[in-house]
């Protein structure tokens, strides 16, 4: 970021930037209760880039954006990492790396960032309008959903998640790519719309758009708070580990900046305020959470540990193929 | 010495445009055609051969169409009868047409997205009188780009047509009158003819339009996606700036072409317009 | 016998009235011309003949039936306006056969009848060109042909000429005056041109503000001006309201300030017992006041105060005991400004009106 | 008759219905008091009134809109001003040409220009994302800019302009003392109806948003996806109240003509 | 001497010749028309002195220094527009004021001339009001005193008058006139109606085609037009082309197809050897065939076509042997369409041409 001032007439010293690329999701909470502290303590200006994982790493792709620090899901920081934009980080200088659970620590390799939450991804739905449970993936099949579920792109980060439930529901034990899309077929007369965000997800549930459909438990506090009775389950074959990392960008001009603040935002001080909010998911382990306060959340070592993990690298391969096929045999 | 301030006076509009617009479009076009090994159109081969591409186009050209069909049949009986009205009458009617035209395509789109939703005004109105018991799902479905799209464009041709309206003189009608029309075939061998060139100009703004709108898909849409939101998503999300110009080239020609074409026929249609 | 009549018609817009008692009763086959200052209801009584407008009261009469809420499309009145209102989507063929192909008449009738009344209005072999690419006067020939084609019983024209240049105006006007004659129809026919009603009319009718104030054959009107406004409409520009009136077998005699005219009595004089005297500037006679001349008929002393040349004459504002006035007349060795003259006023030039 | 002109009234109401309804009921709604968008209102509160001068992004893109409008706009008066006169004042070969060329920006999808200009002007040009914006709107308000104050010249006759001359006045000196006067309010519509253009465009803000950089429409369109709660409805009132002040003005100042004449 | 001068002068527009080899003097205070009708290159006559335009050719002498290249803000020539062409932003007394402030005169003797010239121009107390709150022939007088004020060296009007009605036309032709005599300003006056050409005017230049065809005092240009165009426009409406011109002392003979006419011969008809005849309409005589008055000077068989009547006299359209002659008579019965007549023309109201 630019931080050269040469303006003599400001008095004070004008505060360094760094720019921050994260998701429009919870913007109010993120800055009053996470980025304002940080801000006041390192006096400097932080300024966000926000949008989905896909627009913001492409935006970072193409070069003529001053991003210093990056807040991906593990997909698409693994894109990031083979095209080669982020810069390693020191480890010395995040020592909360420490004190979180294992798989978070460095999901993506050592040189890259670590996963700050880590989210299960299953289904929620609202019983009130479903009218049976819904305990597997493959109940999302189901007739009476036509044209009330919602699906990830598959450009979104969960997208290539479902698609390997689909490969389940279809009865093939490894990952079968043409059962997946068979499947897949399948499933589309019951989606209205494919979301690229997940707050989307919860828009078109709150207005009830749709009754159902794969998200990721984090939210699952905004959906309870448009319909109390919604409900959320890791589906039979297993839930996926959504983990979501932060890095340094390349050319960052802040590094030991941007290193302290994803110190920071390991903390247990940031994990305990949004675990609370039930914003992230906490992974730093001195985390202590209630029933209550967990409630919605992918809390507890078991939990995490149970989770499916899918090979990024594996599906970066793919995963141009895989839109290809998405688009042109599902979608229309 | 005249002319000399006449390329003073254009020159900086030309170079700017030229600089910005101009260029990039031509390099943008000349990118789509040019490879490391030279000049191909294998990028357009593939595009056309390609059934998932073809039908986002076609899509697109169909809710374009419909959409100026369903604008010129809601539109000209309303312009007719604006027209008609007094000065006064008129000016208001005009600026409660206008009205909507400059308000931000978000606002419209959304407020959209509240009326047409599941649980939005129009279903619990139709539910509450007993007209359906579910909900009818027109959100996120080409219908409601329709909508959407009929309620950005209605009031551009109703403006337009009003203004080819009025420009028809009174006398012709009266002539007519005198020569024996009732109303009825003044408004159909006299007014219709009459208003075709208008109606032509409204088509053409309204379909170029519909074609390259982007918000309202955008908001409206849902998985239906049209060429320009396709544009969008493989220029920002995709990443693939080859396919995102085939596809910029494509709507510049595309609407090219539609103007050409329409003007055309605007010309057989009254020769001596 | 009148072929129609307009009875005690009124008209108003927004409540302001611009017919009032209006009477006008036209014969078979006559040409009668509306004539007027503008704005004053020349098109409006049109308008109202055609059936574009209603009345707010009063009648009109056709072949004594009551027309007056018959629309517009059932009179069968052929109008003709001053913008030609051709219909431009269509061929001179089309606009033309317009009316007989709203009355499902034959095609090869229609093909018949409309190369007939090209023919009557001079155009042949325009049939397919389009209202565009004509001239202003073949312009003006289809609109009347358009409007003969359908056999009226009333031809309108509302200032049919007033868009074409001199020259065409006069060709057109014996056009129209020739047409109008050969079929024999009954029209109305609105101008402020005076000259052109004068020459194509059978009748005048001089209008101000909403009513007929004269309505005569043109050469009545010319010599005999009935009112001071169709006076000094019609050219009388100079005016003496005399104190006194008397009149006398074979003479009226006026006075003023003393002064006394004496002019001679005619047979239309006896129908005005107005006391105004109005003279033509051509009419008076003018001499300079130290002339050896024989002393002027009726005359009067002044000073001539501005001295115009316009070819034809010199045109001299004239001062007198009496009032200013213009005064023309065609000499070598004009007047100067300042000059002392008299003037004469021959006592058959002098008309008196209301 | 008279029932066939009652049906067409009808009509005419209907559709006027259609096209206003939708921002009615929204403005209405901005008025919930709950946290769910309804139409009804259940309880009334200005809240969400109050909740866009919370959300900081809706102020800091405000102001990115306004002053790229605003800039653009200037910008575009100062290549438009000149370009206007001259295809007013003058005749010249091609003079339809170089106008249909000011008018291009209309001609080509949004979408389209929005792309090329983050592909040149950002990526290739490599010029700052504000700028791009910056240059991207001056671009679209261009031909507005160049119609509305062209069409107020159409009726500005230039004989005074030889009269000042005749007077003693330089060409610079009459354009400055007798044609500027004289199309003040072409000017000011124009810059009003291009500053909409410009405000509530979305297909070339759409590309240029970076760091900090988002215009309004931009944002209001990610805040729809991210939350449907009444704070977009009470935003588009504002909007709709600036949009029908603008209109008031340029009525005032052209008449409604302009609006027709397209 | 003359003033200023054009030499030689050519101007095109898109290569067609709009002046061609112009000449014009004018001698200082005079007022010069030019007359003729339209698109002759009147308005490019008067913007090429005013400095609007520039010469393809030729020169432009003031005061006997060339001034063809000196741009129009430096010529100190006073111009008014047809249209008037006020400056609507600008009150009466700024519009008057302008020229003086761009010399950056004195604010108060700008102020003492404003008043001064708005006296002459009998418009004081206007001063506050603008453009748009006047009437044509106050606006007119606020153009004329916007280009007085700046003491111009020449005046040049543009048919200054032709957007007024007739009377205000009248009126401030006498108006301009009187000014400019006051003055003494040098003038160059534009118009096509001839009527005030010849009534305000010093000289009369008759322009056709981008040539003057001819230049003279009003007078002599009504009564011996030197060219066919020139009688043509003022009103010679009826010519002869005669085979045969022999000169006598006294009289000249002409003769067509066997026939012979006599003219008086004066001091004018010297300059020219033309063989064509040129006569008023007004100025022929004219009786019945079989009629017992005495025979008719230079009398002509002829035969009424058609009669129309213009008011003031009918107007006669009549065939001849020598071809179709128009003729306009006053008389109270007139002749008929058809009638058999004998045309007269007085030996001393034929002119010849060229
Ligand atoms: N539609 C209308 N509404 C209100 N007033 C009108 C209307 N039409 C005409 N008038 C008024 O009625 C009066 C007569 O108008 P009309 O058109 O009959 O005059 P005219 O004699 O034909 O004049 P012109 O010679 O100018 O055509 C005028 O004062 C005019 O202003
Ligand atoms: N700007 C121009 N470009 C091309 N031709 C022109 C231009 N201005 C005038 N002309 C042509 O030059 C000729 C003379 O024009 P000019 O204006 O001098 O005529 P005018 O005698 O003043 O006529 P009017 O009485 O109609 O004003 C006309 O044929 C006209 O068409
Ligand atoms: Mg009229
Ligand atoms: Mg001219």
């Amino acid at each position: 970021a630019c931080t050269s001032n040469e303006n003599p007439t400001s008095e004070k010293e004008k505060p360094a930037k760094l720019v921050i690329s994260t998701w429009g999701f919870a913007a109010d909470f993120f800055r009053d209760e996470v980025y304002k502290p940080f801000e006041d303590k390192h006096n400097v200006e932080i300024v966000l880039d926000t949008g989905n994982n896909a627009d913001r790493l492409n935006k970072v792709r193409q070069g003529n954006s001053d991003v210093d620090v990056i807040f991906l899901s593990d997909y698409y920081a693994q894109q990031g990492i083979d095209d080669g934009l982020f810069e390693t980080i020191d480890r010395s200088k995040v020592a909360n790396i420490d004190k979180i659970y294992d798989m978070a620590k460095a999901p993506l390799g050592e040189n890259y960032g670590p996963a700050y939450t880590v989210a299960q991804f299953g289904i929620a739905y609202n019983p009130d309008e479903v009218g049976k449970e819904i305990a597997s993936w493959k109940d999302l099949w189901s007739n009476e959903l036509e044209g009330k579920i919602t699906i990830p792109g598959i450009t979104s980060t969960t997208g290539p998640m479902f698609l390997d439930a689909a490969s389940k529901v279809s009865g093939s034990k490894e990952f079968n790519e043409d059962k997946a899309f068979e499947q897949m077929k399948m499933i589309m007369p019951n989606v209205v719309k494919e979301y690229g965000q997940t707050s989307e997800f919860v828009n078109m549930f709150a207005q009830g758009e749709i009754v159902a459909g794969p998200i990721m438990e984090m939210y699952f506090a905004d959906l309870q708070e448009a319909i109390p009775n919604a409900k959320f389950v890791s589906p039979e074959e297993g839930g996926y580990a959504v983990m979501n990392t932060v890095n340094v960008v390349k050319g960052s001009d802040q590094k030991e900046l941007s290193e302290e603040f994803i110190n920071y935002i390991l903390s247990k001080e940031v994990q305990e305020k949004s675990a609370k909010a039930k914003v992230d998911s906490p992974v730093n382990t001195d985390v202590q959470l209630t029933e209550t306060e967990a409630q919605g959340l992918t809390y507890g070592e078991e939990v995490i540990n149970d989770l499916l993990v899918l090979d990024m690298k594996f599906i970066n391969e793919s995963s141009k193929a895989w839109i290809d096929r998405w688009n042109r045999e599902l979608v229309q | 010495m005249k002319k000399y301030y006449l390329y003073l006076l254009l020159l900086p509009g030309v170079l700017f445009l030229t600089i910005f617009m101009i260029i990039p479009i031509f390099l943008t076009i000349g990118s789509t055609v040019n490879n490391e090994s030279g000049f191909t159109i294998q990028g357009y081969i593939d595009f056309f051969q390609d059934r998932y591409f073809i039908g986002i186009l076609l899509t697109t050209l169909r809710v374009s169409m419909i959409t100026t069909i369903i604008c010129i049949l809601l539109g000209f009986p309303a312009a007719y009868y604006i027209s008609k009205l007094g000065s006064r009458k008129k000016a208001i009617m005009l600026l409660l047409t206008i009205f909507p035209l400059l308000t931000s395509p978000v606002v419209r789109s959304f407020s959209w997205m509240v009326i047409i939703g599941r649980n939005g005004v129009l279903n619990n109105l139709l539910m509450s009188v007993g007209l359906i018991e579910e909900p009818l799902d027109i959100l996120y479905t080409p219908t409601a780009i329709i909508i959407g799209l009929v309620h950005l464009f209605l009031p551009l041709i109703i403006v337009t047509l009003v203004g080819v309206m009025e420009n028809i003189e009174s006398d012709l009608l009266k002539a007519a009158e005198s020569l024996g029309a009732s109303r009825l075939a003044v408004f159909s061998k006299v007014v219709i003819p009459l208003c075709v060139p208008g109606l032509v100009i409204g088509s053409i703004l309204v379909f170029v339009g519909s074609f390259t709108a982007y918000t309202t898909p955008a908001l409206l849409g849902g998985k239906q996606r049209v060429i320009s939101t396709f544009l969008y998503q493989n220029a920002i999300t995709l990443n693939d700036w080859n396919l995102a110009s085939i596809v910029a080239t494509i709507m510049i020609v595309v609407t090219i072409l539609i103007i050409t074409i329409m003007n055309g026929m605007a010309k057989k249609l009254n020769p001596k317009g | 016998m009148a072929l129609f009549t307009l009875q005690d018609i009124s008209v108003a817009y927004n409540k302001q009235n611009i017919l009032k008692d209006f009477n006008l009763e036209i014969e078979k086959g006559k040409l009668v011309s509306l004539l007027g200052p503008s704005g004053c209801g020349k098109t409006t009584t049109l308008r109202l003949i055609a059936g574009f407008l209603q009345a707010n009261h009063g009648k009109f009469l056709f072949k004594d039936k009551d027309y007056t809420k018959v629309p517009v499309n059932k009179r069968n009145f052929g109008f003709v306006f001053q913008n030609y209102a051709l219909f431009p989507h269509l061929s001179i063929f089309d606009n033309i056969a317009f009316g007989l192909r709203l009355r499902k008449i034959a095609k090869s009738e229609i093909e018949k009848r409309v190369m007939n009344v090209l023919d009557i209005v001079n155009l042949k072999g325009f049939e397919k060109r389009y209202p565009q690419e004509l001239s202003g006067g073949q312009k003006q020939r289809v609109a009347i042909a358009r409007a003969l084609i359908i056999e009226p019983d009333i031809l309108l024209f509302d200032e049919p000429l007033s868009n074409l240049d001199a020259n065409l105006r006069v060709n057109m006007r014996v056009e129209i005056r020739r047409i109008q004659q050969e079929l024999g129809i009954t029209t109305v026919y609105v101008s402020h041109d005076q000259e052109e009603c004068f020459s194509i009319s059978d009748q005048v009718a001089i209008m101000n503000n909403g009513v007929i104030e004269q309505l005569n054959d043109p050469a009545t009107i010319y010599k005999y001006p009935g009112t001071k406004f169709v006076a000094d409409f019609i050219g009388f520009k100079n005016f003496i309201k005399f104190d006194k009136r008397s009149d006398y077998e074979d003479r009226i005699e006026l006075s003023k300030s003393g002064q006394v005219f004496v002019i001679q009595k005619d047979s239309q004089m006896i129908n005005t017992s107005g006391k105004t005297g109005a003279i033509r500037p051509d009419n008076f006679l003018i001499q300079a006041k130290d002339t050896l001349e024989s002393p002027l008929e009726n005359g009067l002393y002044g000073k001539v105060k501005v001295s115009t040349y316009l070819g034809r004459s010199y045109q001299y504002a004239v001062e007198t005991s009496l009032g200013d006035f213009t005064v023309n007349k065609e000499m070598i060795e004009p007047y100067r400004a300042g000059q002392e003259v008299i003037l004469g006023i021959p006592r058959n030039q002098m008309v008196l009106v209301d | 008759m008279q029932e066939k002109n009652r049906g067409l009234a009808l009509f005419t109401f209907l559709v006027f219905i259609f096209l206003l309804g939708p921002l009615l009921i929204i403005s209405i709604t901005s008025f919930e008091g709950g946290t769910i968008l309804k139409f009804p209102p259940e309880q009334f509160s200005l809240k969400w009134y109050k909740n866009i001068f919370e959300v900081k992004m809706f102020l800091t893109t405000f102001n990115t809109s306004i002053l790229v409008s605003l800039a653009g706009n200037l910008l575009a008066l100062l290549i438009g001003v000149p370009a206007a006169y001259a295809l007013s004042r003058f005749d010249f070969k091609g003079k339809s040409i170089v106008n249909a060329f000011f008018v291009s920006p209309i001609l080509i999808p949004g979408i389209v220009l929005g792309f090329t200009f983050l592909r040149y002007i950002v990526v290739i040009y490599q010029l700052p994302i504000y700028a791009g914006l910056f240059i991207g709107h001056t671009i679209i308000m261009l031909p507005f800019i160049i119609r509305v104050i062209s069409s107020s010249l159409s009726n500005f006759d230039f004989s005074i302009e030889e009269a000042a001359e005749s007077l003693g006045a330089s060409k610079l000196g009459t354009f400055f003392t007798v044609v500027l006067p004289n199309i003040k309010s072409g000017i000011l519509a124009a810059v009003m109806i291009a500053f909409l253009e410009s405000f509530n465009n979305v297909d070339i803000s759409v590309f240029m948003t970076g760091p900090g950089v988002s215009t309004l429409p931009i944002q209001m369109l990610t805040y729809v996806e991210n939350y449907f709660d009444p704070t977009i409805a009470a935003i588009s009132v504002l909007l709709m109240f600036i949009t029908a002040f603008f209109m008031f003005m340029v009525e005032r100042l052209m008449g409604l003509s302009y609006f027709t004449k397209r």
